[in-house]
């Protein structure tokens, strides 16, 4: 017993100090795509080297749009990119309520809209998160679950995972939606009482992301689920999720 | 003493007794939190490093309340009857609480077996609702209470017979009254053995390492949660508030018992409980943080051992 | 039996075409006689006429041979005799329609809405059915449990939620999806996978990777097997409910991921491993940050890992639960910590070296008890030692290229064999190019799918709050088993 | 006393117009009314006779025997328990037309059935009024053989066959006894009366009555189903049919209570080593009992051995009783025997309830197997709403009426007081914890059967297939579990209706003790109101706050699985489990069933068979060992006609040995 509190002592305080403070992230860290359409030539070259369709630059310049939700920010297409048109930022702040939010270009405005007043008054302080891997890698949960840990630990937002999705309040969805996973997706949507919310986590779940397109999978959460918040990344990093979830409760300074 | 029968308590006025009452209402939240975050699914407090929101829980229940309902298919009138027993037998449970001195809102001899059994019921009816839903989890969560129900109900009427009818008092109210005016060495063992008896039950009635761990998420080794997994909205509302108070019932009891020993007036006793309250909180936290949870099957064990220490302590006062 | 040439290739005409009957012979005798070799993949090619073609890693010797037979539509079950093969039998089964005749266990493997469970009869016992929504947040899966009160007498676990077909998408590859299809086989070992097909890449292409390349996949190898051991031995004790370490080893295990971010930006090392080396390379300070940086972490991790073998309660709960013996660990064919935990001396990173395995030998961790405390213990002297590895790489790394400039096709009809020693075990990856150079056949087999048999062996018997526990102690992948 | 003349013979000789009926309805019919009628007019006398009214009236009619006059009266003891037996008779007479048709229509069966009901009603009338030994041995006779033939209703199986002779062998095991008590008393006191009995209980020698009442424990013992003697319970009550079962458990048992309370008017004054026995014998008969309820899956047999710890219950009561007219504590024997009676009164009303309940389930899933039950108070809503009642009144929770009487015996823990030293304090853990033991695990066994038996899924097709059965039988129910709720609001009043039987039987303590008493009555009252009053509010509540919420159906969490399926929920057998598992050592349980060996299972019927520890583990096989034992003295059977004449000539000589006193 005095190990362990005395382990305590000398691991020392280690949560993210975010959102009062922006956390540091890796140098090599691969945020919000930057497009320059004053750069892009239209060459396509970035469009023939995105493994997901998520960039469409052939007609003009002007028209160089990347979809965010689609995006698994592997960096290739800044790679094809002679012109420099486009490049990944450091900012992790990625998110939207509305899908078309997600696709850059021109006056597109990414922006995660609080909930309404009334939602708010409930779920701004308490929140119960259901999760659903629906079909995904495995790595949008692993991040969704270090939220939990005291790296980041959620719970002092009053945000929690619940076990069961009777005690949810909102389903957060990662993976593609296979079609094995569609059935029960939609019976834990069932299960869950009303006011709830649907957060679709990672490429997959937004798009179908690396799978779009393939037999096997429903090409993203809302295929079956009305989804009230997208937070990109394949994987996002738990600091855009939590960026995302406190953005939608209202609870960023 | 000219009858050992005895209605109402004897000191403190009807607004003190009201007082008391409401204060548990008000406080039980409050100290689950630190406890045991704002949901029985946080870790305990040592390990957290940003504090929560003391009123956490009054939070999580004002959602609950205005959330709506899903009830399974296969339930009956019974699961709906669950939660209002539960919250109803808690509330019941602390209006009889005596609380720094102040004694409850009534009171009389033998008030603790309606207690025990109040909270045996609001198990009892907990117990066949989560049979009610057909869920093979919820058939684990009230098959592993009723087992350990079997060793925890005579721990508890053990406990009481040890404080209040060893002694040969009526009533707790009663028993406090009179262990204010008797020394230490006659009074100081007894209580010390029947606040760990009431420890250990209160460990394990609400569902804490290491006998249910309410950090877990996982359903085949739930106990209490796996109960409730069914319930939705202010029916889990009703629950969540009767374990805080069912929780904030045991430390204020353990605190009744110890307080006498000090024989201090009622302003500090009243502070002294919310002081013994809170180092009970402390303590739950270091219990969690030091040891693992039991095998489950170990778990008669140890709350047969809360039975032990009322046994001891009730023999000890034939000794004495 | 044709054993593999250098760059574990061989031709596809040189592949040796046995009737059943010496196919059967041969395999029996190799993996079953007490030879000690082990099928790592089993597939049925059916470009004409259906070809089954079995690939045998023999670990004594590390070599790794294939042989391989044409069947009709049923054949006589090498189940029986070979309990190892009764997953890849029944996945011939259900992707092929290859009937094992004689199978004792015919069912479905990437399914879930089969519902061919063996049930207890009677109607004393009951069943658990969890998943494949869990309570926590896991990967989804179902497991039967056929239960006496709390006692398990049987589970059955039903996968293939996950099930996204990738196998079939690497079909007529390499193009640009492919290496991110690797990469997402299984998440969370991300590395593993993207090096087993680089490994295949780079054979069939004929490239030579850089040393330094070679010993960056290394570290990051390495550094995803400390990552998720730290967090495995955390969420155990979290599992029994103990705190401190679940706490700690919860957050460590961010801190590694978060060192891997600094190799490649990611903190899963996407993006890392790419046909011909790796795609980012460290600096001088860059290593030395990176290693004082394992140092600390380490340090911490240690500490948080001692409290666990210090407290009796979790030694409690750790020590003969999930019991699966050595000859059971030999029979159904587990691999990775799970079969080394039962004292099986096997691991390819010294078995079957590739890369900088060959120059720097990590010696094999073993326990002998085969049950949760066998499996942690193989998880922490293995983190440790890999800590110590990327220690010694990092500060010895070879000076060089970071990648071979190489746009070589694949190589035509050619079948390749990678194994690869990923955190959760070896990762056999076994691909057959087609006369254009394009994959004709692309076959994954993840640790888990040799594993998960394993798991539902160590729960007979136990009592089913034990479970978590045990699922935790094997932690396999639901994706990578499902594809 | 007429209404009770004429009740009691309308009851003796219903059976006989029965005998002129064809159809089997109307032999129902015509034994359902005379019992009714019958038992309406008993008990209203009982009511009467419960005042204390009849106290000294003597009812006799010349008997030229040599044993005595035959002499009955109905004072308030007697009328107490005539009260029981005609409220549940009658209640068991409404329900037992509907139930009996469930066993077809031949009407000679129902003929024999009337005949032995009302033969059993009518000389449990007789027992419990009957004032001298050799009628009251005759009436315990008459009641012995008419209930087993009733348990003998469907003797076409064997087993039912089987647990009808255990039943008589136990219960004239339990008549040899009682026939040598009374000899004992009779030879003491000159006579067979008990008047005689009663006036010479002052002059018994201590040793003889100390003899009396071992025998009167072992004897009455026997019918009462105390532990280990409790084995015919569980046997011949699932045989019976439910309303006789009923009427067994729930009243006939009682009337061995009766004796041990009657015998002890012979033996005043009493001696503390007395309470203690019956003390001893109540708790481990309430442990055992309701312990090994938790093990049964058939509903009825379950039911019985919950009859053995309620039984114990009371035992513990009358102990209490005894110890404290032994140790001159009125206060104590007050709460001791005020709670055996009002244990009596209780479990007679919530135990012939569940019984009822499972013949109403027995007729409409055709099952007594908790195993293949579920789902039932969907399907039968009275029978199931008021079994749950009777459910939460066995185990004593508030605000049903078995709080009450557990409450009299805990609260004696208040009063105790001994001489010796530690012994209080022993007291007060056997009661506290034994008393809370038995609560505990009755809460188990009864969760158990309300929760897998009523709740959840159908477990069978028959299940979901119940409908609810007719008026006739859910409306005693109902009336039984409305009794079980008002005794257990307004106690009070109950302890007032039991008054002049207590202070006729020198048991009421002094005016402020019971006063205080009464307070603490009414503070359960009030208390419990205001817990039925929260949940009324809290319903209100809830209501109120969804009202203009989303309140919707689903299927229940099973983690998103696609088929979900009753086997998903506990068995009978699996609850029981983690109990049975505990106590193994006693009870061995025996896995039936192969369980998956090798690597790839072939899955076989599972089933597990737990032992009573002394049915199972010393009767049988004493049984076996006496067979073996006898087999060997057949040695001395040669069919010699010499050696016979041999043994006669021994055995005088032993005699005049003996009787010379040599």
């Amino acid at each position: 017993m005095m190990r362990a509190l005395n382990a305590r002592l000398r691991q020392g305080y280690r949560t993210n100090p975010f959102p009062a403070e922006d956390p540091v992230l890796s140098p090599r860290y691969a945020g919000l795509p930057q497009l320059d359409p004053g750069a892009c030539n239209a060459c396509g070259e970035c469009e023939k080297a995105c493994p997901t369709q998520a960039i469409s630059a052939h007609t003009a310049p002007s028209e160089l749009k990347l979809d965010l939700g689609r995006c698994i920010f592997c960096g290739e297409c800044e790679k094809a990119c002679d012109q420099g048109a486009i490049s990944f930022s450091k900012t992790f702040r990625m998110g939207a309520t509305e899908r078309e939010g997600l696709v850059l270009g021109k006056n597109t405005e990414m922006r995660i809209k609080r909930l309404n007043d009334e939602m708010l008054r409930c779920f701004g302080h308490a929140m119960k998160i259901r999760v659903v891997s629906a079909g995904g890698c495995g790595a949008c949960e692993a991040d969704v679950n270090v939220l939990e840990t005291i790296g980041f630990d959620l719970s002092r937002f009053g945000i929690g995972y619940a076990a069961s999705p009777r005690h949810a309040d909102a389903l957060l969805v990662t993976g593609p939606v296979s079609g094995n996973m569609e059935l029960a997706l939609k019976k834990t949507w069932e299960a869950m009482p009303d006011p709830k919310l649907v957060i679709a986590v990672g490429a997959c779940a937004i798009s179908g992301g690396i799978y779009r397109g393939m037999p096997e999978v429903r090409d993203g959460a809302d295929s079956t689920l009305p989804v009230n918040l997208y937070i990109p990344g394949c994987p996002p990093h738990p600091i855009s999720i939590l960026n995302g979830l406190l953005g939608l409760l209202n609870r960023l300074p | 003493m000219c009858s050992p029968f005895w209605w109402r308590s004897s000191g403190g006025s009807d607004y003190e007794r009201y007082a008391s009452f409401l204060n548990s209402l008000c406080d039980c939240g409050t100290i689950r939190s630190p406890v045991c975050g704002h949901h029985p699914k946080d870790e305990g407090f040592l390990f957290r490093e940003e504090r929560i929101s003391l009123f956490q829980t009054y939070r999580d229940l004002f959602k609950l309340l205005h959330k709506g309902i899903v009830y399974s298919k296969s339930v009956s009138w019974l699961f709906k009857l669950a939660p209002l027993a539960s919250l109803a037998a808690s509330l019941i449970a602390c209006a009889w609480l005596p609380f720094g001195g102040m004694t409850g809102l009534f009171s009389f001899t033998g008030g603790f077996l309606l207690i025990a059994y109040l909270f045996g019921a609001a198990r009892f009816v907990t117990m066949l609702a989560s049979l009610d839903t057909a869920s093979a989890f919820e058939g684990m969560g009230a098959n592993r209470e009723a087992l350990f129900a079997v060793f925890a109900e005579p721990a508890l009427l053990l406990g009481f017979g040890a404080v209040i009818v060893a002694p040969g008092n009526s009533s707790l109210a009663n028993a406090i009254s009179v262990a204010q005016n008797t020394t230490f060495s006659d009074y100081g063992v007894v209580a010390a053995l029947a606040a760990v008896s009431f420890f250990i039950l209160a460990l394990a009635e609400n569902s804490r390492i290491p006998v249910d761990d309410p950090t877990t998420h996982l359903e085949l080794t739930m106990i209490h949660e796996a109960m409730i997994l069914d319930n939705s909205g202010p029916d889990l509302a009703f629950i969540e508030f009767a374990s805080s108070l069912k929780l904030w019932f045991f430390y204020v009891l353990i605190a009744d018992i110890i307080l006498p020993l000090f024989h201090v007036g009622l302003v500090a006793r009243i502070c002294g409980t919310f002081l013994i309250v809170f180092v009970l909180a402390a303590l739950t936290g270091i219990v969690e943080s030091s040891m693992a949870r039991l095998r489950l099957m170990k778990v008669p064990q140890f709350i047969g051992s809360a039975a032990a220490f009322a046994f001891i302590a009730i023999l000890l006062k034939g000794i004495l | 039996m044709k054993l593999l040439e250098t760059g574990n290739k061989i031709s596809v005409a040189d592949i040796p075409d046995r009737s059943y009957n010496d196919f059967r012979a041969e395999l029996i005798d190799s993996c079953g006689g007490g030879k000690g070799a082990r099928i790592v993949s089993l597939f049925a090619l059916r470009e004409g006429g259906n070809r089954l073609i079995a690939a045998v890693a023999d670990d004594k010797a590390g070599t790794i041979s294939v042989t391989s037979t044409l069947v009709d539509s049923t054949y006589p079950s090498l189940t029986p005799a070979l309990p190892q093969v009764h997953l890849f039998e029944r996945e011939l089964f259900e992707a092929d329609g290859l009937r094992p005749e004689g199978h004792p266990w015919l069912k479905s493997v990437r399914n879930p809405f089969a519902t061919d469970f063996s049930r207890m009869g009677g109607d004393e016992s009951h069943e658990v059915a969890v998943g494949p929504v869990h309570a926590g947040v896991i990967e989804p899966g179902h497991f039967r449990f056929q239960c006496y009160g709390e006692n398990v007498e049987h589970l059955e676990i039903s996968l293939g939620y996950q099930h996204r077909g990738i196998e079939n998408a690497m079909v007529g590859g390499p193009d640009k999806r492919t290496v991110h299809l690797m990469e997402t086989a299984a998440g969370d070992t991300s590395i593993g996978h993207s090096l087993a097909y680089a490994r295949i890449f780079e054979s069939m292409a004929g490239v030579m990777v850089p040393a330094r390349a070679e010993a960056l996949r290394a570290i990051a190898l390495e550094l995803e097997r400390i990552a998720n051991h730290v967090g495995d031995l955390g969420a155990l004790a979290g599992d029994v409910g103990y705190l401190p370490t679940k706490s700690f080893c919860g957050r460590l295990r961010g801190d590694f991921l978060n060192i891997t971010a600094e190799l490649c930006g990611n903190r899963f090392g996407r993006n890392l491993v790419r046909p011909g080396g790796v795609a980012f390379d460290v600096s001088g300070d860059e290593a030395l940050a990176l290693a004082g940086r394992l140092k600390s972490l380490l340090a911490q991790a240690d500490e948080a890992v001692e409290l666990l073998w210090n407290t009796p309660s979790v030694l409690a709960r750790f020590e003969h639960t999930g019991i699966v013996s050595r000859q059971d660990a030999i029979d159904v064919g587990l691999v990775g910590p799970a079969a080394r935990a039962c004292g099986l001396d096997m691991d390819s990173r010294s078995d079957h070296p590739t890369g900088m395995y060959r120059y720097t030998a990590i010696p094999v961790s073993t326990s002998l008890s085969g049950d949760v405390y066998a499996r942690a213990m193989v998880r922490m002297l293995e983190y440790r030692r890999s800590a110590r590895f990327i220690l010694d790489t990092l500060a010895s790394l070879p000076a060089g290229k970071t990648t071979a400039e190489s746009k070589a096709p694949l190589a035509s009809a050619m079948l390749a064999v990678f194994l690869v020693e990923g955190w959760r075990g070896e990762i056999c990856h076994c691909a057959i190019t087609s006369a254009d150079g394009k994959f004709l056949r692309y076959k994954v087999t993840d640790p888990s799918f040799h594993n998960w048999f394993g798991l539902a062996l160590a729960l007979r018997g136990q009592q089913i709050s034990d479970f978590p526990l045990c699922n935790k102690s094997f932690n396999l992948s639901y994706c990578g088993f499902d594809l | 006393m007429i209404l009770f003349n004429v009740g009691f013979l309308i009851i003796a000789l219903g059976w006989i117009p029965g005998l002129a009926l064809k159809k089997a309805s109307s032999i129902n019919k015509a034994g359902m009314i005379s019992t009714m009628a019958g038992c309406a007019l008993v008990l209203i006398s009982s009511i009467i006779g419960m005042s204390g009214v009849f106290v000294g009236q003597l009812y006799f009619f010349s008997w030229r025997m040599p044993f005595g006059q035959a002499l009955f009266s109905m004072e308030p003891l007697s009328s107490f328990f005539l009260f029981i037996i005609t409220l549940i008779s009658g209640l068991a007479a409404t329900y037992a037309p509907a139930y009996l048709r469930h066993y077809g229509d031949e009407p000679s069966r129902f003929k024999s059935h009337w005949f032995f009901y009302q033969i059993l009603v009518a000389s449990m009338m007789i027992v419990v009024v009957a004032q001298n030994a050799i009628f009251f041995m005759l009436a315990w006779e008459l009641m012995s053989l008419s209930s087993f033939f009733l348990v003998e209703f469907r003797n076409e199986k064997a087993k039912v066959r089987q647990a009808g002779w255990m039943y008589l062998v136990f219960t004239h095991i339990g008549a040899a006894f009682l026939l040598a008590m009374f000899a004992l008393l009779a030879r003491n006191a000159g006579s067979f009366d008990f008047k005689a009995f009663r006036e010479s209980a002052y002059s018994i020698p201590k040793p003889l009555s100390g003899l009396v009442f071992i025998f009167a424990v072992i004897g009455f013992g026997m019918k009462a189903g105390f532990f280990p003697a409790h084995i015919w319970l569980p046997e011949a009550h699932p045989s019976a049919p439910s309303h006789v079962s009923a009427l067994m458990s729930a009243v006939m048992i009682k009337t061995a209570i009766y004796g041990i309370l009657m015998t002890l008017a012979f033996l005043s004054p009493v001696s503390a080593w007395q309470g203690w026995l019956l003390l001893g014998i109540g708790l481990v008969s309430g442990v055992a009992g309701i312990g090994m309820a938790i093990t049964r899956n058939d509903m009825k047999s379950l039911l019985a051995y919950s009859s053995v710890e309620n039984i114990g219950i009371i035992a513990v009561g009358v102990g209490i009783g005894i110890l404290g007219q032994a140790s001159a504590n009125g206060v104590l024997a007050f709460l001791g025997f005020g709670a055996a009676f009002f244990h009596v009164l209780n479990h007679s009303l919530f135990k012939s309830l569940l019984f009822f309940g499972s013949g109403a389930i027995q007729t409409a899933a055709n099952t007594l197997n908790i195993n293949e039950m579920g789902g039932l108070l969907k399907r039968m809503p009275f029978t199931g709403a008021a079994m749950l009642a009777g459910a939460a009144a066995i185990c004593g929770f508030p605000p049903f009426n078995g709080f009450i009487s557990e409450f009299l015996i805990y609260t004696s823990a208040f009063s105790a007081r001994f001489e010796t030293p530690m012994v209080r304090e022993l007291y007060i853990v056997l009661v506290l914890g034994g008393l809370a033991l038995i609560g505990a695990l009755a809460a188990y066994a009864f969760t158990k059967l309300g929760g897998i038996g009523l709740l959840g899924e159908p477990r069978t097709k028959a299940a979901a297939q119940a409908n609810e059965v007719v008026p006739a039988m859910y409306v005693p129910m109902i009336v039984l579990a409305s009794l079980c709720l008002l005794i257990g609001i307004f106690p009070s009043t109950v302890i007032g209706f039991l008054e002049p039987m207590l202070s006729s039987l020198n048991l009421l303590p002094p005016a402020a003790v019971l006063d205080g008493m009464l307070n603490s009555l009414r503070g359960i009252q009030l208390s419990t109101s205001a817990f039925l009053a929260f949940i009324l509010f809290l319903a209100i509540v809830r209501k109120f706050i969804a009202r203009n919420k989303y309140i919707k159906v689903s299927e229940t969490w099973g983690c998103g699985y696609d088929k979900p399926d009753a086997k998903m929920q506990y068995s009978s057998s699996s609850f029981a489990e983690p109990f049975v598992s505990l106590i193994a050592p006693l009870t061995r349980p025996k896995v039936v069933g192969e369980l998956p060996a090798l690597h790839f299972p072939k899955m076989k019927d599972f089933k597990v068979d737990v032992q009573d520890p002394v049915l199972d583990r010393v009767v049988v096989p004493a049984y076996g060992w006496t067979g073996k034992l006898f087999g060997k003295f057949s040695i001395i059977q040669h069919g010699n006609t010499h050696l016979y004449v041999l043994y006669i000539v021994l055995a005088l000589l032993v005699a005049l040995v003996w009787g010379l006193g040599l």
